[in-house]
Parts: C-alpha cells; structure tokens; sequence
C-alpha cells in the first residue's frame, strides 16, 4: 500500500527522496503511474512526483531544443517553434491526456504507446540524466532500449531543429483520434538534389521499444527520393522490427503493413 | 502511512482536507467533498469520465494525487452550474438530446467547457479532438457534438447581447 | 494504394418481448391532491427513456399535461414487480401496465368531475391542460386539481389505478420448437456504404441510410437517439468490438477502454434515418420495442459492402483490417 | 432531425394523440446536465467496507487449497468469504423462470472453470486494502486442461462435475426447430449455398460499472443500492441464495449509467448483502473497469452454419441452421438466449423447410450472458451475410431477392407462430427510396399486408 508522496522541489531533492524512501518511483503526469496504483500493486510503495521539481519548460535556440522532463505534451503543442511536431501530438491519447503526460514520461511509457518518443528517436534527441554521480547524456535511443538504473532521473531532452519539411510522421491507428499505435513512423530525411545525403527513422508499435529503422535509413541514404526507391527501401524494415500480438493488432498484421506505413510516411502519402 | 493536509480551492470555495497517501482528486470530491457529479468511470484515464478543470485545463480526476496539486483551483460540474437556470453548454445538451444514461454527460461538458473557453469557435472537428478522450456508449457521439457547436453559439449570442 | 467503394444491404426483424417463463410488469398511479399523478414502478432505466416514455403514455392515457406525471422508481418497497429492463420489453410491458393503470385512475377521475359538475361521466372529456369539461362546452369544465380536491376531501374516493401486463410462459415443444417467444417484431433496413483501404484493409464506414419500422414512435427524439446510438455500436460490433481479440485463445483480452476498441467521435459515419410506423396490435398506442434492433441491421450490411468493395467475405465478426487484408492477399494471389 | 414516412401503413396509424408522439424532453436531462442525477455510487454510508474478489487466475483448475493468513494480517482487512460463508451455494439466474441447471456456485468449492472466476471476497476498511489483501490470498491450483471451441467442447470430457458440455434440452442436445422436410427442399432446389459465419464475444462496456452498495437497516432489513437492470430478479435470486425471506431485502436503483445487458446477471448483489449480514456493515462491491471487461459476462461468440436450398428465380426453399452459442464456463443466460436464436430463424423469410439445431455450448471461459439484440445480432450478421452470398451467387438485386423471399402477414414462421404486423417489405421499400435506388415495379408495390405481388 501506498506510504508517501514525496513532492520535492529540485532534482537533487528529486534524487534524496528516490534513495532514502522505500520502493519509490517516479511519478511524472501520473497517465501510467496512477491506473496502476488505483488497481493496487505491490511493485511500488512511494510515489516522488516531478511536479514542482522545476523540470517544466521549452527553449528553443539556434541549432538546440531542449525539453524539460516535466513539460507536458500540451505545452509542447503550444510552443509554436515545435509546430512540426503538432501533427505526431494530436495522435497522441486525447487532449486531456495530453494536459497531464509529460515528455519525460513518454520515454517509459509501454508499446504500442510513446509515439513522442518515437519521434524524438527520429530526431536524434539526446536525454541528460540527473544520477547520484551527476549527470550523463545519452542518446534517447539508448535510454528507451536500455532504460535507467533506480536512483536517475531524465531531467531533459534536446535535439537539434530539423530542416524545413525534412521531419515526417505517420502514426496508423484503429481510431481517427486517441488511439494506440499499429504502427508509427517518425523520420528525418535531408535530400540533396533530389537524393538521400541523410535519414534517420525510427518505428514504435513494432517492437518491445520504440526503434531505429536503419535497415531502411541504409537503403535510402544516396538514393534517389522517388517512389520506387522509397518503396524498396520501406520493405527493409521488416528486419528492423520484432512485432508483438496485442488487444490491438496481430504481429503478423503489424509486421504486414509496416512497409506499407513506412513508405507513406516518407512519401507523405 | 502518513495523512497530510491539501489545500484546494474546490468551485470557487478554499477547502482544506486531511487525505491519505496517493489519495486521487476525484475520490476526494466524490467522498469528502460529496460532490458527485463527476463520475467514476474507469480509474485508468481511458474513459473520461471523471473529468474536471484543474487551473483552467481539462484533468482526469482519477489520476491525479491530490498532493501534488497543492492550491489549485479545482472546476467541478457542480461548479459549472450557475444559480439559476443551466450554463449555455448544458442547456445545449439539454435541448439537443445529448443525453442518454447520463453517465459521461458531466465529463463531456467539462471538456467542452474546456474547449470553448480557450476556441469559442470551434470547427467540428475541433470538438471531435476536444472529447476523444471521453468514451460514450449510448449516443454515437453525434447530438454531442452538435450540443457542442450549439454551445458554442449560444454563448457567442450571449456574450454579443451584453457588449451590445 | 486504392480506396475502394462499395455499397451492402441487410433487412432483419427483432422480436419484442421474452416470455418463455411468461413476461409481467406492473405499475400503479395515483393522483395527489395538487393534481398531479405519480406511476410507481420498480421499473429501470439504463438511459433508454423509461421515466420520459412511461410518462407520456400516462398522460395522454389520462389526459393531463406531461409536465403533471411523476414517475417513481425504482425501489422493491414501493414499487410493484417489474421483470426487469431487457428484451426490448421495456416501453411495451410497461407501458401497457401505466396505460391499464392510467385507464383505471381516469375512470375515477372523470366519475368524480361529473359528480362535481352534475353531469354524465360519458358526456366528459380532458382537454390534455389541465380541465375536464363538456364535450363542445369548454366553459362547463373543472380543473383536474379541483377533481382530485375533491375527491380526497369530499368524495372520500382515491384516483388511482393498477396496471398489470402479462405475456403468459409459453411452453417449447421439444421435437418440433413450435412456440410463442414474443409480442410482435420490428423492423430495419440498413444499407451501408464504405471504403476500404486495399493496402492496409482498414475500412471507413461512409454513410449508413436506414430505415426502421417500430411500431409507433412514441417520442421520436428518443427513437433517434436509439437509432444513432444503436447504429453506432453496429458499426462498432462490426469492425473494432470483442472481449477477445485470438478467440478461441484467451490471449491478449482488452483490459480498458484504449484497448477495448469501438469507433470514437472522430470515427462516426453520416448517418440518414427514416423510421416508418406500423402500430403493433399489443402494445401501448402501437409500441414496439426498439432498442436493440437498431444494432443489428447495420452489422451485415457493412459486411456486404465490405465484399462489394474489394470483393472480400470476411464471415468472421469482427471483421478486422487483418481479416480483410488476409483475404485480399489471397485474392491477389499472396496467401499467408 | 428525426424523420418519419407516414406514407406507410397511413391505415393503420392511430390519429390524434396528443402527448405520445410528440418528442418532449427527457425526464432525466436535467439531472444528467447538472451531475445531479443520482446513481447507485453516489449514495454512500459512514462506515462502509469494500468488497474485492480474489479471482482465478488458470482456465481450469482444482483449488488444493485457499490460504488467508497473510491476507487477514493486512491493516484494515475485516473479513474474508468463502464458499463456506454462502447459505445456498447456487448462483442460477433462470431458476425462477423454472429453467436450471443448478450449475454456478456463487464462491467455488473445489474447482475453478474459467480464469477470473470469483473464489473469495475481502472485506476491508478502504478500497485499498481490500486490494492488497486480495494480492496476498494464496491459491493452490491443480490445472486441469481447458477447452476453448465449442464443436471441440460438444465432444470432450464434461468438465462440470455434473453434467454434459451442453445444456440438455427436454431429452434434446440442442433446442431444435422442424419445420417442413428440408432434406426433400435440399433434393428440390436448383442449387444449395453452405456457408459458415462466427463471431468473438463482446462486451456492453456501459461508462458505469456494475456494482452495489448492501446497508444493514435498523429493522433487521438490507437495503441494496444497485445498478441492476433488474431489481426483482436480483432481490428473488438473493433471497434465495442468503436463505432469507423475501421482505428481508430491500432493492433500490432505477437510474443507470448504460447496461445494454450487461447487468442483468446477479453477481454482486449477494456477495454484498452477504457481507452486510455478517459484518453488520455496509459493504460495496464494484466491479473495476477491468473486472467490467474481462469478468462480467459478455455477449456470447457464436458459431453459425447455414445450409440453403435456393431455386434459380431466388426463392429459397429449404435452409438447415446449426448453431453454437458459447456459453461460457456456466449457463446464465445463455440457455434462453440459444432458444431465442432458434425462434429467429430462419430470419424474417418465409421459407417452407427449416431445420435448427441450435446448442447452447459450455467453454472454460467467462460466461456468456444476454446483450443488446441477445441470441439475434450474431444470427442476423450470418443470415444476411448468407442472403448477400445467395444474391450474389444468383446474380440478382440483393434488395430484391430479400424482397421475394420476405415473410408477411398470415406466413407461417418455422417456430409455428402466424405472422402478423410484417413490414420487411416496407423497410426494403423505405430505404430503396431514401437511397434514390428503383425497384422492379412488381417489388416496389409490394405489402407486408397481402400475398398478392
């Protein structure tokens, strides 16, 4: 049974109450923590919420964009210099979810959830983390794959600005809005002349974590960036991915139309 | 287990209560506050249901500890009625058929007050993002979002009736 | 990539009423002395519109103003047995048992008025205001309120009544199934539009045009209610619904309402209904029942288009974009 | 908004009504707008215990054993039932409409038939520690194998310990319907359509879930605050299993938030009332949205196959239905609602051979119960799906082939009942109109009031 909530007002209080209370975990938004608590668990017995423990803000700078850990996703869609991100954060639960989740905690959320941090992948964005030996940065990618060890704290993640046009997304999903993901896809391609010189693209809702496409990126990169490349290039994926069977869709289906979710996102089809 | 004390301002009125740990916003003003009108639908944050305004926007009440909203202002559908006669969004439901058993009604017209007070004009599909959120299993959806948009003019015409 | 169109049709008919174990309902009404009338029932409603319904049969039975019928329930102590909300019963168990009610409380009423007006009881008529008078003689009348006045207090008389509706048990016969499970049958036709997306098999429901024969629309805001909502969760049992998304195998059972899937309002196809009345010979003013037919109609005619439009036939509900793309695979020559 | 044709049946409608009719507002709106409308939860007592359940957590198993110690050390628990604490051990909603069998324990004694079946209740101070000490009841299971298909249910060993994998009905395996000789329709016809159709089970996921609240009253009563579809068969199915009289129990509701079925079963109203007797408390008992989901009964799956006999000029002339409905680990329900299927077909048709065998199956999994269109909607999905197939294989109008084949008025059905107040034709007629489509002259002037046409 529950025993404290711990409402620290720095990270490195955030830190103290993480080490001296028993069982405590974080508590973000709360849209993960809290459905478990309210079933009654015995996997934690204190909670220490990010609340006030000033981890709330956007800034976006020449060449960096840093994201508070605790910013929720409706701040993000209120910032205007993160307009190209408006489009992956309306599939994202519903408006209501989105007042209450926040950045940090999308990057612990289960699949076929945590299409932010799919995009944040594409992005290549980096995570700092607040550890009792101070603070680490890694890249996002190695935090959702590895995740991190009792005690850390995401405190922020940043990225540089993509291109103009250069970020894709598409997220297939059973429902118009509010829905889970069959299959996201996040992608930043830079073309020169017309050809390839970059891709980085990342796929949620395919694997027990958010992942990198780099079979397809591979295929892609030099190519020319037309349909027929883009095509081939998308039936790759399929060695990226590991799908899973859920209340929402099969792991074949999944893994049958990822090629198919791949190309439109790259395509804007 | 150690109770604490929270301050909330609750419809306007400061209210002070002793809750348990972890105790969530909306068993508080179901229990202590005996303000029932906000549902208990799911305790997941899948069902909208027990939605409120905490500080303007729209929240789950069933996810949020009540510790960690220390001095918010809370908007309830208790709240959301006026003293007299309804609030344009309820009349709207009222006169559109937008209720059937009635259960989701008063998180739907939290998210729709939500809604209107930030876009009071809103397209339709601005509506249809605004209560994705909220599960309904009698209407279809359709006479709420009409109530809604009806709303939305209502309180239009009333807001140009007193400048005029 | 094609979005492809087609167009299915589906007709059904739904039974009113259960009564293998024989089907009652009851109901009381009673007028107070500030001449309104309460129907005591221990009657349910799930949202449907008994309270509103059961009302307006009341009214019109007894020729008062809707606004002056209360309807109590639903409690074992007072109210009188009700089978239950179910087996779209509701409106014509029910309503029969206020309507017999209502009869009885109006034959006092109106006794009572033409005592107070000396004149002959069958000479009367309610004028559905408030006023019993004359009949062509509008001025010679009374208030219903002074009626109940003054039956309560001169007449030393109760205007009240009972209802009772019963649908006898009918008996199987074993061998042959020859029985008499319901009242009467509604109506619907349903026919569906959509598009399905040859690339993923997600399909889009486009438009719904249905026609639905019930009886008698007794509040037909209600009976639109019914319809969209009804049609709604048909779409919704026909592409996203089920408790287990592997059956047979148990795996992977939604647990809440993300991972339960039904069309949210984004989801929502156009809609255009028509209802057409052909009164029941049993049930209060012509009532059918209405409720859960207006699911059914819409399930296969989706199913139907779905095979006009890309020439699959998915037999399995629901019918997933998984399903569909299996079997546009197979058609084009790739089985899994 | 609404839209009515009052081209159709204008004979036969009654004039002048002055209030039904007209569409006056809802009763209840007003208290839905303002949160005002009362529900069964917002009724609350001092001192009220909650009830949760400890649940199975195999298909099918022995219980070996049910171990509370740890459970009863947890602060705030108060009591935990068992199977022992139940008067009349027997959960059979259909015994008082005189159909059996006596076949669900309300707390299971000595074996568990489906994964989330109830085994005992906690009765603690706060919902939490009800919750905590459900997680700390051990059970010790015995697996047993479970069966999950229904034709592979018909023919495995019973796994009740009474009985069949199938209800019994009057000497019969399934509730038949014979109607005409459709083995000489199937040597007559022009050319026979087989086709089979299923479905999954589905849930009525009403917003509110089910639950109660049992007050112990002053007078040696209790009253139950309930969200039931039903009060008197819940108060007539609990008299039964407390052992009390009748007027002992008391039901309060009437105001439900959406039930589409779904609680119609009487689970949670006797395990309450029970607590209420023995602890003199309050209890409540609620299902969460996760019991809602995969613990309260579900619409049943079904298996259907149809066997028509069809002539080339469309009519058809004999159809063979077999038909499982998967009832789930007990009966509930179920074994009206298979009779309800078997009096559908063969749907609103007038064909002159029909023969149904429709089962009412037994699986090791949550049981099965009634739901919006219950022992219908799935029949219609297969009947109608089959008549677009015939249509299809004929080449004719679908509309019209449905048309030809329409029951009306003076029919006789399959089940022996005469047809009266048809309008099939109508609906078809109503929506080719609506849909601008024309129908072949002799279709279009057609009536559900005569044969002629």
């Amino acid at each position: 049974m529950l025993q404290t909530v711990a409402m620290p007002g720095s990270v490195p209080e955030a830190q103290r109450f993480l080490s001296n209370l028993e069982g405590a975990i974080i508590l973000a938004g709360g849209t993960v923590v809290m459905p478990v608590l309210n079933y009654g668990t015995d996997a934690f017995t204190s909670l220490v919420s990010l609340r006030k423990a000033g981890l709330s803000g956007i800034s976006v700078e020449t060449g960096k964009t840093t994201i508070g850990a605790a910013t929720t996703l409706t701040e993000l869609e209120d910032e205007k210099a993160l307009a190209f991100l408006h489009p992956a954060l309306d599939t994202i639960a519903s408006p209501t979810i989105r007042n209450m989740a926040t950045a940090g905690g999308n990057l612990f959320v289960k699949q076929p959830y945590g299409d932010l941090t799919v995009c944040l992948i594409a992005l290549g964005a980096a995570a700092t983390i607040a550890g009792a030996k101070g603070e680490r940065i890694e890249p996002v990618e190695q935090t959702v794959s590895s995740g991190v060890k009792a005690g850390e704290i995401v405190t922020q993640v940043s990225f540089a600005m993509p291109a103009k046009d250069a970020f894709k997304f598409t997220k297939a999903t059973r429902k118009a809005f509010n829905s889970a993901a069959i299959v996201t896809v996040a992608a930043v391609v830079v073309l020169e002349g017309g050809v390839v010189s970059s891709a980085r693209i990342a796929l949620g809702g395919v694997a027990k974590t958010p992942v990198r496409a780099t079979s397809v990126e591979k295929a892609l990169t030099g190519k020319l960036f037309d349909r027929a490349h883009v095509e081939a290039a998308a039936k790759e994926a399929l060695k990226d991915i590991d799908p899973a069977d859920d209340a929402y869709a099969s792991a074949w289906y999944r893994a049958r139309v990822t090629p198919v979710h791949v190309r439109r996102a790259l395509l804007g089809e | 287990m150690k109770h604490s004390v929270v301050s909330l301002t609750i419809n306007g009125a400061e209210r002070q209560m002793l809750v348990a740990p972890g105790s969530t916003l909306i068993d508080v003003l179901r229990e202590s506050q005996g303000l029932t009108g906000t549902r208990r639908g799911c305790e997941q944050g899948a069902c909208g249901t027990c939605t409120v305004l905490v500080d303007g926007k729209t929240a789950m009440s069933c996810m949020l500890p009540v510790e960690t909203i220390e001095g918010a202002h809370v908007e309830t559908i208790e709240g959301l009625t006026p003293p007299q006669g309804l609030h344009p969004i309820q009349e709207a439901f009222l006169q559109g058929f937008a209720t059937q058993c009635g259960f989701c009604t008063s998180g739907m017209i939290m998210v729709a007050a939500a809604l209107l007070a930030k876009n009071p004009n809103p397209s339709r599909e601005d509506v249809v993002r605004a209560i994705s959120g909220n599960i309904c299993r009698c209407t279809g959806y359709e006479a709420i979002i009409d109530a809604i948009l009806d709303a939305a003019v209502r309180i239009r015409s009333a807001a140009h009736a007193e400048a005029a | 990539m094609a979005r492809l169109k087609g167009r299915g049709v589906a007709a059904v008919n739904y039974p009113t009423g259960m009564n293998l174990g024989g089907d009652p309902s009851q109901a009381l009404i009673h007028a107070t002395t500030t001449g309104s009338f309460v129907i005591t029932l221990s009657s349910v409603d799930l949202g449907q519109g008994i309270k509103t319904v059961g009302a307006q049969i009341a009214a019109e039975t007894l020729g008062v103003p809707y606004e002056s019928v209360m309807i109590d329930t639903a409690d074992t102590d007072t109210g009188p047995h009700c089978m239950g909300t179910f087996a779209s019963r509701g409106t014509h168990r029910i309503g029969n048992a206020i309507m017999m009610a209502a009869k009885e409380a109006r034959e006092v009423m109106m006794c009572v008025a033409a005592t107070e007006l000396e004149v002959d009881a069958g000479d009367l008529v309610t004028d559905g205001k408030g006023r019993i008078h004359v009949n062509g003689a509008p001025d010679k009348g009374i208030a219903v309120l002074d009626v109940a006045l003054a039956a309560h207090f001169k007449h030393g008389k109760t205007i009240s009544g009972r209802g009772m509706y019963l649908k006898p048990k009918s008996e199987v016969v074993p061998e042959t199934g020859e029985m008499d499970p319901d009242s009467c049958q509604a109506h619907a036709c349903t026919i569906a539009e959509v598009e399905v997306d040859d690339e993923t098999g997600d399909v889009t429901v486009l438009k719904m045009t249905n026609a639905y024969e019930i009886g008698r629309a007794m509040n037909p805001a209600l009976a639109h209610q019914q319809i969209v909502g009804g049609a709604w969760m048909g779409i919704s049992h026909a592409l996203y619904e089920t408790t287990e998304p592997y059956y047979p195998n148990r795996a992977h059972g939604p647990l809440d309402f993300s991972e339960y899937l039904m069309p949210g309002p984004g989801d929502i196809a156009e809609m255009d209904s028509v209802i057409i009345e052909r009164p029941s010979s049993n049930g209060p003013y012509g009532a059918k029942g209405i409720g859960e037919m207006t699911a059914n109609s819409p399930i296969p005619a989706i199913a139907n288009a779905i095979f006009d439009a890309c020439g699959v036939r998915v037999t399995s509900m629901p019918i997933t974009p998984e399903k569909i793309l299996r079997g546009l695979d197979a058609l084009r020559g790739n089985p899994n | 908004m609404e839209k009515i044709d009052t081209s159709f049946f204008a004979k036969e409608r009654e004039a002048e009504l002055s209030v039904v009719g007209e569409s006056v507002q809802r009763a209840d709106a007003r208290g839905h707008v303002t949160g005002r409308t009362q529900f069964y939860e917002d009724v609350t007592f001092p001192n009220t215990l909650h009830l949760k359940m400890v649940r199975s957590t195999r298909h099918h198993a022995l219980i070996k054993g049910i171990d509370t110690e740890a459970a009863m050390k947890v602060p705030g628990v108060v009591r935990i039932l068992t199977h022992k604490d139940v008067p009349n051990n027997w959960y059979t909603i259909l015994k008082l409409i005189g159909v059996g069998p006596d076949d669900e324990p309300v707390l299971p004694e000595d074996r568990v038939l489906f994964m989330g079946e109830q085994i005992c209740a906690v009765l603690a101070e706060t919902p939490q520690a009800a919750l905590e000490a459900a997680r700390r009841v051990v059970v010790d299971y015995e697996d047993l194998p479970p069966v999950f298909d229904v034709e592979a249910a018909m023919t495995s060993t019973p796994f009740k310990k009474d009985g069949t994998n199938y209800f019994v009905y009057e000497g019969h395996n399934c509730r038949r319907i014979r109607f005409g000789d459709v083995e000489k329709g199937f040597a007559e016809a022009d050319h026979v359509i087989e086709h089979r159709y299923e479905s999954s089970p589905i849930e009525h996921a009403p917003t509110e879930t089910t639950g109660c609240t049992a007050k112990p009253e002053g007078n040696g009563r209790i009253t139950i605050y309930s969200n039931t579809q039903a009060l008197y068969f819940t108060l007539d199915n609990m008299a039964l299993i407390l052992g009390v009289p009748f007027n002992k129990l008391r039901l309060v509701g009437g105001t439900v938030g959406g039930g589409f079925g779904g609680k119609v079963d009487v689970i949670v109203e006797p395990i309450a009332a029970l607590g209420a007797m023995l602890t003199n408390r309050p209890v409540k008992y609620a299902y969460s949205r996760a019991e809602e989901m995969q613990v309260s009964s579900p619409r049943a799956a079904e298996r259907i196959y149809i066997k028509d006999g069809v002539m080339k000029d469309g009519r058809i002339i004999a159809r063979k239905i077999t038909l499982y409905v998967d009832a789930g680990a007990y009966c509930r329900h179920s074994t009206y609602g298979t009779t309800k299927a078997a009096a559908h077909m063969p749907g609103p048709y007038t064909i002159p051979n029909v023969h149904v065998d429709a089962y009412c199956v037994y699986t090791n999994r949550t049981p099965s119960s009634a739901m919006r269109g219950f022992g219908v909607t799935i029949g219609d999905f297969a009947l109608e799906s089959q008549m677009d197939q015939i249509a299809r294989f004929l080449d004719m109008d679908p509309m019209e082939l449905r048309l030809l084949n329409a029951y009306r008025d003076g029919d006789m059905k399959a089940h022996r009942k005469k047809v009266d107040g048809a309008a099939l034709v109508e609906v078809i007629q109503a929506a080719a109109r609506q849909t601008g489509k024309q129908l072949a002259p002799r279709f279009a002037k057609m009536s559900s009031m005569t044969r002629e046409g």
